[in-house]
């Protein structure tokens, strides 16, 4: 995973039209959302366009990708393609829900602590410690197997409510060196009190900043969600891309040559996790002009 | 300085007893009752010595006192390295199950996080603001990082395993073997455990290798690279500044992602069928095994502490800027 | 009108508070009405920290600042008097909104029921009073302001709230030397309407130009102060001599400070805080080895 | 060499030549050719060698270390001596076993009577398993030293032939002072037993046995298990179990193997039981249990319509493909098809028919009144059934789920559930369910078993093991109790009994059979051969080392492998 | 004859178009020499010290020569200039402040940097120019962010003329300190010209009256081009041209009180580089403009070593 850089805070504002500028020129930037948009779509429209039940049983089980099943069927003959489209798009329920609720709580202590510093600022770090410091994966473990997933609403809620420390600690610094800036000293001398200065001025000087942790948030929401699906801890209904590959793994379908059971979904992952990643170094590029190639 | 550690320790102690306290908590309170599966596996048919089982089995975990009863005894019991006793294992102690387990998992994570921290950071540099390299062999590491560990794990155990037949798909050491200290074995082990360090090791490596690339860059951009540059001196040289000065976040990064790490550790295992944790947690969770998941969580929980300590200290060492204690944001 | 008594300040420093600073110790002042203080000293000496204990920004650690007898309680009502400008024009605007949103964030705060054409002419006003074209400035980002034109919009932003008390935080180091002098000449018009400025600098030929009074501050705690003229025309304290010498003037050549023999603090007869040379004119002891 | 299989493998080849000699080889890197790989019983470490812990003891504690007194043949469907040389009941309280004279435990000491009686003797502890026992065993007694007599209060003969092939003798001399919690709980390292193999070493993801040459049977009995190491893997999933068979680096998986038909098939050495169709002997019967207290469970017409409404075949086709076998009506394993009374079946049988489930329905009075598409109560009220399996069993998700397919075009609204096993066994115990699938009650000496899972009364607050459905039939308990007392050769007697007991059941379908599991088996025939077949001459015995099934032909089998290399 | 810029032309790179940060500046610069360079903030003062030793990317030379003691400097060619740098040409950056390397210690950054550049360190020698500047020897084993502003900058000033070149340029090295350090800083520089550490030396400042103290000669730039060069007391006493003149004016010094004299700024700004007006760039903002001005203004010499470009002058 990669991690953010904990850059000066820059400067977006003025930058924005050359942001732009720069933005559509940027091979990387458009090469991954082009792939995540491509992918988003599919998520999105394929399964109105392709009518059908992901999970119904057909008629050729096991049979490889053909005009009639594009990405095959599996074991029970369900179609692999209208598993995919379905799955697509519960991947990127995980990754929204899971993102977005790790971010806003990471944005959340990011800033308090950041900004209001002292005892606050050790408290919550401390509470950030804890939960960095226990594994993620084995509390997920351990909150799934006991309580239960039923639907991926639900993974994405567990998984964003452990993964925001590292996006609390980045915020916070980004935070910490925005705090001493004169115009939050100068909001203050205009009656703004601690909430409006923090969504008024600190939070739009960072919003690229704060959109590329939501990228990256997003990124490992999908990543956990998988392998959360994958050792049997996935949610018991629906279809997502990795509930694909644990049953694609139990059935054994690579050993039995069924690799376009296997191999979609995992496909899918990367391709939206590394584009993302790869559209937010992009980002990175356009806001920060030293990284730009020169 | 003392200060500095004395107060880090406070918080790792914080850590650890919020850790273990919700570690304890979580299985107590929740539905399913661990002796009742273990009763229920006993297949025994009688009432009456069902009742008994029960009873017997309660007392011996102490699962009919009151609650603060037991979290007393549990931290009682913690402070002479007892972790009870495993259920799904019974009447193993857990201690003694993870003591087994875990140098199969020290050995898959130290070496894959050290290797792939330090090739990854490397690579990155040598990379960054080259742009050959940059465009053809940092994709490679985007498409790494963004892979799902057990994907990777899977493919590989599928391709060079089952498909090309030059490495095992199960086990620490060939089932044919008992260890003892002769070459054969050693390479046994190394055999074994190639293709469960590579998944591990390739898809942090990417992480760390892009981490650094961007890392590089802004050093590069930075003042004292400008001034060395205009001073003549060698790219070598500047690279070489950059480069520990660029280390230094990815450090703070190390800690940051260790958790992630070892949770992909444990994945690994699973797929690979490597003896160590990984199985033993899916395990646990799968039999309601508390006592035993207790005790892996809480070794990795003190793992982690324990890495994370290492690295501040590691991080006050190399930065300067730590001990002059100016780095207030950092920490 | 605004008093400072014993105001000393501690900040804690280190990754983890392990050591403390003072910033400010034991500092003692007074701004009248109508009145341009000057604070000067060099950097690190404390200038900033007082004047942001002034605007509430920073809580004394200990010693009392009063204002109209109050004591300073950061808040809408404060500000409302007091205002301050800080010394980089450049990072008091908010980059990623218009400059002139810090007229916006008056009118919320202070005159919500005001209607907008009305509110409109009072910024436009306001800004003619500080010779900025509103036409110029109006609707822009701050990238595309000057530093004279941002610290000018930053004054006239202080200027639509009846203040009587500005602290100018260096606000001209950052400015040309052209620039620097229409700024100065603004704070010296705003005096004549009866504001007071505490004008903070380490460049005692701008202090001068202005004040009344001046306070020069060494390491923390007041080393000389009194009214500009005498601290100027006769340094009692060798570290005003040494200030006064290093400032580069156009005319002369560097000479190095006139040392001193005695201690004045004690030769005019102090014993405990600031001595009193002249009427008003008070000097720290020296720390001379004979003292 | 080496665990791969495949010529790669580091293992030099100078450990090859010393171990075709089979006399001295060094016990740290064993012998392919003379090494047997299993898996699918051992999910995890092995934990303990105690033989009363029968439940989660290492594999071959019992069985390959430890002994009983007789084995049960399953084809033949009788006991067959083994540490007894015969047993006999002298009048109809009394039990007399002879025991086979020479024996000896592996630590040298003879084996005695007094063994014997000393590990039924244990039973008097409260907590351990066979403790119900004594509520109809009187006492027992070694009256020499080859000859124990049981005395019953309550000869329960079916009961006791379980008891004699189930229960493992160990040393009176080792195990004498034990207390109760050592012998329930105890680790039992390093046990002695009179069994044809040792435990050589163990590690977390294996134990290896080793075979005793001086084992008694050989001489006594004529028999040798071919391996002379046994090597039991703990594979965490079966996907690994598939490709270490793939790998070769497996003989004899225990695991279920989904697809392993179409390795069958191709030409990949692996070998089960039947070349076709369901491919493995049966094991178990898979049950939908309902839980007979609730509404509108608690009506026979309600289950029998539901019986009908369940498309088994589309199971054994669409998630198992063919690995299992449909059930009988009776749900009695295909080895008691003799108890099986074809004329009940006939009259009384069910099979799927969705037309005539709805017919059912609507003649108990179940309708659809508000046109969802499901019926509701008799009052009304809606019918919302759920039917819950343990959470990642993905075979049973996958079945439940057609189940509720099936039963919806009949009207019937079940929606499968599928709660943490933990969860499940509570829920399941306390008769907080609607509806379960259980197989827990495996193949036995005797249709008994299964009755009694069945119908057991009386109904206790906890239901833990048997009777899930909670129904209460005094006449078909009185019937099993009798079923109990008769002798376990008295064939017809037995049958008399098992028809009344097959028309209970039929009529009032307290749980409604599903499918056969398969006695999962799939062996690799790279280095060992004469696995058990259907066909021709090859052996007819389980090939399986789960715990209990070794005593059920598991044995048999090893000394029946031969080299493929040969 | 030391340094000899003609009509050097450089411009930035932008999105917008070229910005003419310099638009051909001729002058010259004496062995022993030290030019002040003056002019309002953005006319191109960092701009000509940066094109002297190091262009960055962004930066395009247009036309012009830049010579050093007789060679030819090519300010374009990164890699062939390098064997100027530090020898020839040096530099104290206007960051001084951040310009070392913070995770190393200054004696291991400053050996290392004499070993890439093929020279031994010369400890007795470091440590002669130091105490020279007054900087303890300790400071050597110790980290930059152990050190104040004032020893940063004095330590760059150490390190940046090592191996005695013959140019130095100083960029701004003094605005960031305060006056009392701002002298030492500025001494300093004038004892390692006295002392032929370096032979010339461009000293780049906005400050009119701290240059007149250190520069043999000042030079006032405007918008990307010369105003003014002439020996310092003439600039401060007879300045010819008109921007010169009102900058002078706009000095506040110490003693002068707004109620005795008023002083006055010069109004408007100066103009653009990205698109700058034809004819003197000054025009809109000059008092005594006139119709001449709208064609660009030659530099003349007026006096001897007095150059002004300025119809008026
Ligand atoms: N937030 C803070 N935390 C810790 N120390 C501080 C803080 N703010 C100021 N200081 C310290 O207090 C002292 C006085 O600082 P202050 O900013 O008031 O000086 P100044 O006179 O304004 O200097 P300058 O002329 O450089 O602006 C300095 O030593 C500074 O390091
Ligand atoms: N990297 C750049 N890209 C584009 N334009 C630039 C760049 N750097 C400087 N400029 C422009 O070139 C002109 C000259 O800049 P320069 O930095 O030389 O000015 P300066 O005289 O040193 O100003 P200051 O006193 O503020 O340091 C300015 O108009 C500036 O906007
Ligand atoms: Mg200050
Ligand atoms: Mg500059
Ligand atoms: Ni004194």
């Amino acid at each position: 995973m990669t991690t953010i850089q904990e850059a000066a805070p820059r400067e977006p504002a003025g930058v924005r039209r050359e942001a732009l500028y720069f933005a559509v020129r940027n091979g990387k930037l458009m090469a991954g959302f082009g792939i995540v948009l491509v992918l988003l779509l599919l998520g999105l429209f394929g399964p109105l366009l392709f009518a059908g039940v992901p999970n119904d049983y057909g008629t050729r089980p096991m049979s490889p990708p053909s005009g009639e099943h594009w990405f095959g069927t599996t074991t029970f003959g369900q179609d692999v393609f209208l598993q995919f489209v379905h799955g697509l798009r519960s991947t990127f329920v995980v990754g929204v829900i899971g993102g977005g609720i790790a971010a806003v709580i990471g944005m959340f202590v990011g800033f308090v602590a950041g900004y209001r510093g002292g005892i606050v600022d050790e408290v919550l770090n401390m509470l950030t410690n804890v939960i960095l410091v226990i594994p993620t994966l084995a509390v997920l473990l351990i909150i799934n197997a006991y309580l239960g997933i039923r639907s991926v609403a639900v993974q994405g809620l567990f998984i964003g409510l452990t993964q925001w420390p590292w996006a609390a600690r980045a915020i916070r610094a980004q935070t910490f060196s925005l705090r001493t800036r004169e115009f939050v000293d100068l909001a203050r001398m205009s009656g703004s009190g601690t909430g409006k200065i923090i969504a008024k001025e600190i939070a739009p000087n960072m919003s690229s900043y704060l959109f590329m942790t939501f990228i990256l948030l997003f990124g490992g929401s999908v990543l956990i969600a998988s392998s959360l699906d994958f050792i049997g801890l996935g949610p018991t209904e629906g279809v997502s891309l990795g509930l694909m590959l644990q049953n694609a793994n139990q059935w054994s379908a690579l050993q039995l040559g069924m690799w376009w059971w296997f191999v979609p979904p995992g496909a899918a992952i990367t391709a939206i996790v590394g584009a993302l990643y790869v559209a937010n170094v992009g980002l990175d590029e356009v806001f920060n002009p030293k990284l730009r190639e020169t | 300085m003392r200060r500095y550690f004395g107060r880090k320790l406070l918080i790792y102690g914080l850590t650890f007893f919020v850790a273990v306290t919700v570690n304890w908590m979580i299985p107590r309170f929740m539905p399913g009752d661990p002796i009742a599966s273990m009763v229920a596996r006993a297949n025994v048919t009688n009432a009456q010595a069902v009742e008994a089982m029960r009873a017997y089995y309660s007392n011996l975990f102490g699962l009919d006192q009151p609650l603060w009863q037991q979290y007393v005894n549990f931290w009682g019991a913690l402070a002479h390295g007892d972790f009870g006793i495993s259920i799904w294992l019974f009447p193993t102690p857990v201690t003694d199950v993870i003591t087994q387990a875990v140098p199969y998992t020290l050995a898959l994570i130290i070496p894959s996080v050290l290797l792939s921290w330090v090739v990854g950071n490397r690579f990155g540099a040598y990379a960054a603001r080259r742009k050959l390299l940059d465009n053809t062999v940092l994709p490679v590491g985007y498409v790494l990082t963004a892979m799902p560990y057990m994907w990777l794990a899977v493919l590989l155990a599928w391709g060079f395993g089952v498909l090309l037949g030059w490495f095992p798909v199960a086990g620490g050491y060939s089932f044919s073997m008992r260890p003892n200290w002769s070459w054969t074995f050693v390479l046994d082990l190394l055999h074994h455990w190639a293709l469960p360090f590579l998944s591990l090791f390739l898809v942090a490596l990417g992480g760390w290798a892009i981490g650094m690339r961007n890392m590089i860059i802004y050093e590069l951009e930075s003042d004292y690279s400008s001034y060395l540059s205009a001073l003549g001196a060698p790219s070598r040289l500047i690279r070489r500044y950059a480069f520990r000065n660029a280390v230094l976040p990815q450090i703070t990064g190390l800690a940051l992602q260790l958790g992630v790490l070892v949770a992909g550790a444990l994945v690994t295992e699973i797929v690979f069928a490597y003896p160590g944790l990984g199985s033993l947690i899916l395990k646990a969770i799968q039999n309601k095994d508390f006592f035993l998941l207790q005790g892996t969580f809480l070794f990795i929980v003190l793992g982690v502490l324990i890495a994370n300590f290492i690295i501040d200290i590691v991080y006050v060492v190399v930065d300067p800027r730590t001990r002059a204690g100016m780095a207030g944001a950092q920490a | 009108m605004l008093r400072l008594d014993d105001v000393t300040k501690e900040f804690r420093i280190g990754a983890f508070g392990g050591k403390s600073v003072a910033a400010v110790r034991g500092v003692s002042f007074e701004v009248v009405p109508g009145e341009v203080v000057s604070l000067i000293g060099e950097s690190g000496s404390g200038k900033s920290t007082i004047g942001r204990m002034i605007l509430g920004l920073n809580p004394v650690t200990s010693g009392s600042i009063t204002f109209d007898g109050l004591p300073v309680r950061a808040g809408k009502e404060y500000y409302r008097r007091v205002q301050g400008i800080f010394q980089d024009p450049f990072s008091s605007f908010n980059p990623v909104f218009k400059a002139d949103r810090v007229f916006t964030m008056i009118k919320e705060a202070y005159y919500p029921s005001v209607p907008g054409p009305e509110w409109a002419a009072k910024v436009e006003e306001s800004l003619r009073d500080v010779r900025l074209n509103p036409g110029q400035v109006l609707g822009k980002y701050p990238h595309q302001l000057s530093g004279g034109q941002l610290q000018r919009l930053l004054i006239a932003r202080a200027l639509l709230l009846d203040i009587k008390l500005l602290v100018a935080d260096e606000i001209t180091s950052m400015l040309d030397a052209s620039t620097r002098i229409d700024v100065l000449n603004l704070l010296a018009e705003l005096k004549v309407r009866g504001l007071s400025v505490l004008y903070i600098t380490h460049d005692l030929s701008l202090g001068t130009y202005l004040a009344e009074r001046t306070v020069v501050l060494r390491r923390g705690s007041v080393a000389e102060m009194g009214p500009t003229e005498r601290v100027f025309g006769d340094p009692l304290h060798p570290y005003t001599r040494e200030l006064l010498s290093a400032v580069p003037r156009l005319h002369e050549t560097w000479d190095d400070a006139v040392p001193v023999e005695t201690c004045l603090y004690h030769l005019k007869g102090g014993t405990g805080g600031l001595a009193e040379a002249d009427p008003g004119h008070f000097v720290a002891c020296a720390q001379l080895e004979t003292c | 060499a080496g665990c791969t299989g495949g010529g790669s493998t580091p293992t030099p080849p100078a450990s090859q030549p010393q171990s075709s000699q089979g006399a001295v080889t060094n016990p740290d890197q064993l012998p392919r050719n003379e090494t047997l790989y299993t898996t699918g019983t051992q999910w995890g470490p092995p934990p303990n060698f105690n033989p009363i812990r029968e439940w989660d003891s290492a594999v071959g504690t019992k069985g390959l270390v430890y002994e009983t007194l007789f084995h049960y043949d399953t084809t033949a469907a009788k006991l067959s001596p083994w540490l007894a040389a015969s047993g006999a009941w002298t009048d109809d309280t009394t039990y007399e076993v002879k025991l086979r004279p020479g024996i000896k435990w592996s630590d040298g000491q003879p084996f005695t009577a007094k063994d014997v009686a000393f590990s039924f003797e244990l039973g008097k502890m409260e907590t351990i398993p066979y403790h119900h026992l004594w509520n109809w065993l009187k006492s027992v007694e070694a009256t020499d030293d080859q000859t124990v007599k049981f005395t019953f209060s309550t000869a329960n003969y079916q009961q006791w032939d379980f008891m004699l092939y189930s229960r493992s003798i160990v040393p009176e001399h080792i195990w004498k002072g034990r207390s109760e919690k050592e012998v329930l709980d105890g680790t039992n390292e390093n046990p002695v037993g009179t069994g044809s193999y040792k435990f050589l070493s163990k590690d977390q993801d294996r134990v290896v046995l080793q075979r005793r040459d001086d084992w008694w049977g050989k001489t006594t009995l004529g028999m040798e298990p071919k391996p002379r190491y046994i090597v039991d893997i703990a594979t965490p999933s079966n996907e690994v179990a598939m490709g270490m068979l793939l790998q070769k680096g497996l003989d004899l998986s225990n695991n279920f193997l989904p697809g392993v038909a179409n390795l069958v098939q191709g030409n990949f050495g692996l070998t089960t039981y039947y070349n076709e169709p369901p491919y493995m002997l049966s094991a178990n019967t898979a049950w939908l249990v309902p839980n007979t207290t609730k509404k509108p469970m608690d009506d026979p017409a309600f289950r029998k319509a539901l019986a009908a409404s369940v498309d088994v075949k589309k199971i054994v086709e669409g998630v198992y493909g063919n690995l299992v076998k449909a059930a009988s009506p009776t749900g009695l394993l295909p080895q008691w098809d003799k108890y099986v009374d074809q004329s009940v079946v006939s009259s009384s049988g069910f099979t799927f028919d969705a037309a005539k489930a709805k017919k059912l329905l609507a003649e108990a009075g179940y309708k659809d009144g508000d046109g969802d598409g499901y019926v509701e109560n008799k009052d009304g009220s809606k019918i919302s059934l759920s039917l819950i399996v343990p959470s990642g069993w993905t075979d049973w998700m996958e079945s439940a789920r057609s189940i509720s397919a099936s039963a919806k075009t009949v009207g019937i609204q079940i929606t499968p559930d599928f709660p943490d096993f933990n969860a499940l066994v509570e829920r399941r115990a306390k008769g907080d369910f609607d509806l379960l699938i259980n197989n827990e009650r495996q193949l036995s000496n005797s249709p008994y078993t299964y009755y009694e899972y069945m119908f057991q009364l009386p109904i206790q607050k906890q239901q833990n093991t048997v009777n899930f459905a909670r129904y209460e039939n005094k006449k078909a308990w009185d019937l099993v109790e009798q079923l109990d007392q008769v002798k376990t050769d008295d064939t017809a007697g037995m049958q008399k009994i098992i028809s009344e007991l097959q028309q209970i059941h039929l009529d009032d379908m307290p749980i409604i059979p599903l499918w056969y599991n398969g006695l999962w088996a799939q062996s690799s025939t790279s280095v060992w051969k004469n696995w058990p077949s259907a066909e021709g001459g090859a052996p007819k015995t389980g090939a399986v080392m789960w715990r209990n099934w070794l005593e059920l032909g598991g044995f048999e089998t090893l000394t029946q492998l031969q080299p493929s290399g040969s | 004859m030391s340094l000899q810029v003609s009509e050097l032309r450089v411009y930035y790179r932008t999105l917008k178009g070229d910005v003419r940060a310099l638009d051909g500046m001729t002058f010259e610069l004496r062995d022993g020499e030290i030019l002040g360079l003056v002019g309002e903030s953005g006319c191109g003062k960092s701009t000509l010290g940066k094109s002297l030793i190091r262009m960055d990317g962004r930066m395009r030379r247009v036309g012009g020569t830049v010579t050093l003691d007789g060679h030819e400097l090519p300010i374009d060619d990164d890699r062939r200039m390098n064997d100027y740098r530090f020898r020839e040409v040096s530099l104290i950056p206007q960051y001084a402040m951040s310009a070392l390397n913070p995770t190393r210690k200054i004696r291991r950054m400053v050996t290392e940097l004499l070993r890439s550049r093929g020279t031994a360190l010369d400890t007795a020698e470091l440590e002669r120019r130091m105490d020279q500047v007054g900087l303890p020897r300790e400071v050597l084993d110790r980290y930059p962010i152990e050190l104040s502003g004032g020893m940063k900058q004095r330590m760059v000033m150490v390190i940046s003329t090592l191996l005695d070149p013959s140019l130095l340029i100083a960029d701004e090295v003094t605005s960031a300190l305060d006056v009392s350090t701002q002298k030492a800083v500025a001494r300093a520089l004038l004892g390692f010209r006295d002392s032929g550490y370096v032979k010339s030396m461009i000293f780049v400042t906005h400050d009119l009256a701290l240059t007149h103290h250190i520069a043999d000669t000042i030079m006032v730039m405007y918008a990307g081009k010369l105003a003014e060069k002439a020996p310092a007391d003439v600039i401060v006493k007879a300045p010819r041209h008109p921007y010169t003149r009102l900058l002078l004016e706009s000095l506040p010094e110490v003693g002068v009180r707004y109620t005795e004299r008023r002083l006055e700024g010069i109004a408007g700004s100066p103009p653009s580089l990205l698109d700058p007006p034809a004819g003197c760039r000054f025009r809109d903002r000059c008092p005594i403009a006139g119709e001449e001005c709208a064609q660009e203004p030659p530099v003349a010499e007026l006096a001897p070593d007095h150059h002004v470009a300025c119809w008026k002058a």
